[in-house]
């Protein structure tokens, strides 16, 4: 029995696929969990950037929303919500952009508008694109994380949100976009990554404990899973004891403050 | 040019909010102008086209409330929290009145505003393409370079009939003076045609400061003093994110009956704020 | 993303700044990188296209020298005092070297440099309208607006191949924080494939200051330190402009004799600076 | 024998033209020298705007440069460049804008940029544009002030580079142009206005001393006198103090900071 949580390991294997050095378009939630795990881990040197308008954030503690005051206090230079996306986001300055997704598809096209019914009346309304859809046209490259389930991810989303790739091979160029692309899709089961031929995302890792048959059963198309599927390293102590730390202080200046 | 006045934020409301109008109030996370919002449902202003990048729960609260017949946003959520309840029970179930909604990204919206404050017609970017916005959103076009004959978005400007924006202080001149982050909001004051800004204060003179914006008092239409206007939201230096206020907003927010006795609980026989 | 590196002035064009690049040296009266421009004539680079909003007498030197083949500019004159005569004695007389002009106005220039920061190939203005410009410049065009069938102004971005500015302070990353009056600077650099940035000093850490500007050291490709870059112009908390030099350029430059001899006792003869 | 020069006529004419209380967009020169001293005698409230981006700029003292560390200090806000033109001048929330010119013909167009020969190869070389064309295309109104001589006012400008009122009645709005275009035009000797019919400069006040001769002779097209030609009140005591105390102490900090 793990020590550790799926959520866990799948924030673990977020933060490890940043490098130390890049430049970081960063989300709430567990983008920023994993953003700055990795800011305190292996990646000292990793920009984040806040769509608030912070740029080179170094938040002391988790910040609980977009706009937290510590994000402007910590950040290198604080600009204005036009600026980061016309000066900073839109010319392809930054390396890697983090998005989560309420439906994903087999060619990594996102969905966080709408679920069911048609648009005007939908069966569940989604909070809308915010900045994902610039984000996934122009970052360099992007990484999803989600946790996997059929009703998550499927064959088709019912409305595209942000382009993976589109149709298939091709769209991405065809459409003009700039960045690559979703390079890799990080669940609480593994990770599934884009055929370089196909662009159908396909499993290549499994976080310990989960099995082919829990990612297959979780997927809404016949999931591909590569020859040499790997298993993902385990979080380790320090990993671990960093990222409890962060949660367990998450917000709290904003309390005491 | 006609300068700022001073006035309570009832009568201010009263001046420059009318049924019909399209309002804006803005604020990223940081000085949203709840106070502001507030007072509009208590003066039941009805058939607003409502404007805000990330409608939260400030525009749940119109939203349920029935203030609002059209939402133009780009993102509608309880950041942190979840859903919002009164915005998706309006689009999927009409409740209490249906609404239209515009929906666009956050990088069309801040264009949106840039060329509104900019006297121009319409805003050029890199956007949207390949969405299903594209097709669902008839304020996205496309546009030629007339250089390179690269094929780009446009979207049209945002021209509130008033936005509405909290601030940490006016001097007593009605000039206004915010800092920290700072978002879309001078573009949307400049991109509308009057400016209500509610205030943490009024000083003597404006200390300089780091990151500070300042809106001078021919920018602006009327200026209300309201401390604490921004809650649950915060104003940098003056007050923090009441995070618990969020979390328990989608409680009350669920539930139809336990929104509207909020409303009549907090807002109708609340009073002014 | 590749992160500034500090170098000397003299290696620092060496590296960046080649025979034929177009070049921008910005800087709005405050901050102009004289130091880097002569340095640029000391290398005695030929062949340059010059972007400048107000070339003032820092182009005078270089275009006086024969680095120049092209301008693109707005307003070049001595600001205060009058002409540029080594500017015009090209544009009049081809001399040392003829000299193409590519003229636009404030309005077009600095939301053409806007454009090349947002990685757009064009900006649309309302500008140049009924001026003989139009027909003078080939790069303004006309532009419709597809919401409402307006007709505007298009112009193209900027991209130079290097941006060269001067700021008052980097730190020890090769972070850059320029106040006071920032004209068009981070614009430019962020328009640009490349940036140089001359500073007064390095510190071990920026004390935020009102107005200023924070350009990341993965914009900056080097950072040259030349205390006093600026002069004549001025770094705001260093130096004050001298207006005296200006005046005496109108003399010095007047004649092509005086001229050469000026370059060569205190541009070439002087060595680094 | 008077005992100020035209020039201060001229200056003072023009700081009188600017209304307490309105937005005022000021190049470096004589145009900066009214605006202050109209700060200082009558127009306490008038907000100064430089393009160099300086937004309702008090200097104790005339700037010698659009961007003289002064009009930073004392600015209500400082601004980049763009902001200036897009956010400010463009959308019209500029009342007066103030131009000089080398030429200006009698429907007021402005040339500063070339004169004689070939556009390529003039025979003077001016310097150019400036803010000049969206100056005198998005202000409410326009005041030029420029000495009179045949030179300068001449029927046709060389070049274009600022409209006034094109080539008549209703050019102005055929072009799209928001401001009213050219109010006044201040001379050493006087005063020349549109003609709301003809749109052609007319000479409506000549200063104290000077006569219609030497205004007729000083312009280039036969000049309209007005019916009702005005004589300017000469500057009062008060004009001239502020106004040579302003000159004498021009850039003073400048030398001693």
């Amino acid at each position: 029995m793990a020590d550790w949580t799926s959520d866990e390991m799948m924030t673990v294997a977020a933060a490890r696929a940043l490098y130390d050095g890049v430049v970081c378009f960063v989300g709430i939630g567990l983008p920023s969990t994993a953003a700055n795990l990795a800011r305190r881990t292996h990646a000292p040197n990793l920009v984040l950037v806040y769509e608030s308008g912070t740029l080179g954030a170094k938040p002391a503690h988790l910040p609980l929303s977009i706009g937290d005051g510590v994000l402007a206090e910590s950040a290198d230079s604080v600009i204005t919500v036009p600026e980061v996306f016309n000066y900073w986001l839109q010319p392809g300055r930054v390396d890697i952009g983090f998005l989560g997704a309420a439906q994903i598809d087999r060619f990594a096209n996102i969905n966080t508008t709408v679920i069911g019914g048609d648009y005007e009346h939908p069966k569940i309304r989604l909070p809308g694109a915010g900045g994902a859809p610039e984000i996934a046209a122009s970052c360099r490259e992007v990484i999803v994380v989600v946790r996997q389930s059929r009703r998550t991810f499927t064959d088709r989303v019912d409305f595209v949100t942000s382009v993976g790739f589109g149709a298939g091979p091709g769209d991405r160029e065809r459409l003009g976009l700039r960045g690559a692309g979703p390079r890799r899709v990080i669940t609480d089961l593994g990770v599934l990554e884009p055929d370089p031929d196909t662009c159908e995302l396909v499993l290549t890792h499994l976080h310990p404990g989960a099995t082919v048959e829990q990612a297959t059963e979780a997927t809404g198309w016949p999931l591909v899973v590569r020859d040499d599927l790997a298993v993902t390293e385990p979080p380790t102590g320090a990993e671990l004891d960093v990222l409890r730390a962060l949660q367990a202080g998450a917000g709290g200046r904003q309390q005491t403050a | 040019m006609p300068l700022a006045t001073f006035a309570g934020l009832d009568e201010a409301v009263a001046d420059l909010v009318h049924d019909g109008d399209t309002v804006a109030l803005e604020g990223f996370t940081h000085l949203i102008p709840h106070a502001a919002g507030h007072e509009i449902i208590r003066q039941r202003r009805t058939g607003l086209t409502l404007v805000r990048m990330t409608p939260d729960i400030v525009y749940d609260q119109l939203i349920g409330a029935g203030c609002a017949t059209k939402l133009v946003f780009s993102w509608g959520g309880n950041p942190g929290v979840g859903s919002l309840h009164r915005f998706r029970d309006a689009v999927e179930h009409d409740w209490p009145v249906p609404l239209e909604i515009e929906e666009h990204s956050h990088a069309g919206m801040a264009n949106r505003y840039v060329a509104g404050a900019s006297g121009m017609p319409f805003a050029v970017l890199r956007g949207y393409t390949g969405t299903d916005l594209v097709a669902r959103t008839a304020t996205i076009k496309t546009i030629t370079c007339p250089f390179t004959g690269e094929v780009l978005t446009a979207v049209p400007a945002i021209r509130p009939d008033v936005t509405v924006i909290h601030a940490q202080q006016a001097d007593r001149n009605g000039n206004v003076m915010m800092w920290g982050i700072t978002g879309v909001q001078k573009e949307a004051v400049l991109a509308a045609r009057q400016a209500l800004v509610t205030v943490e204060e009024v000083v003597d003179e404006f200390t300089p400061r780091p990151g500070a914006v300042v809106l001078p008092n021919w920018v602006v239409t009327r200026v209300a003093v309201v401390p604490g206007g921004a809650h649950p939201s915060y104003a940098d230096g003056y007050s923090v994110r009441d995070n618990e206020y969020y979390q328990r907003w989608d409680a009350i927010s669920r539930d139809r009956e336990s929104f509207r006795s909020w409303v009549d609980d907090h807002i109708m026989r609340a009073g002014g704020e």
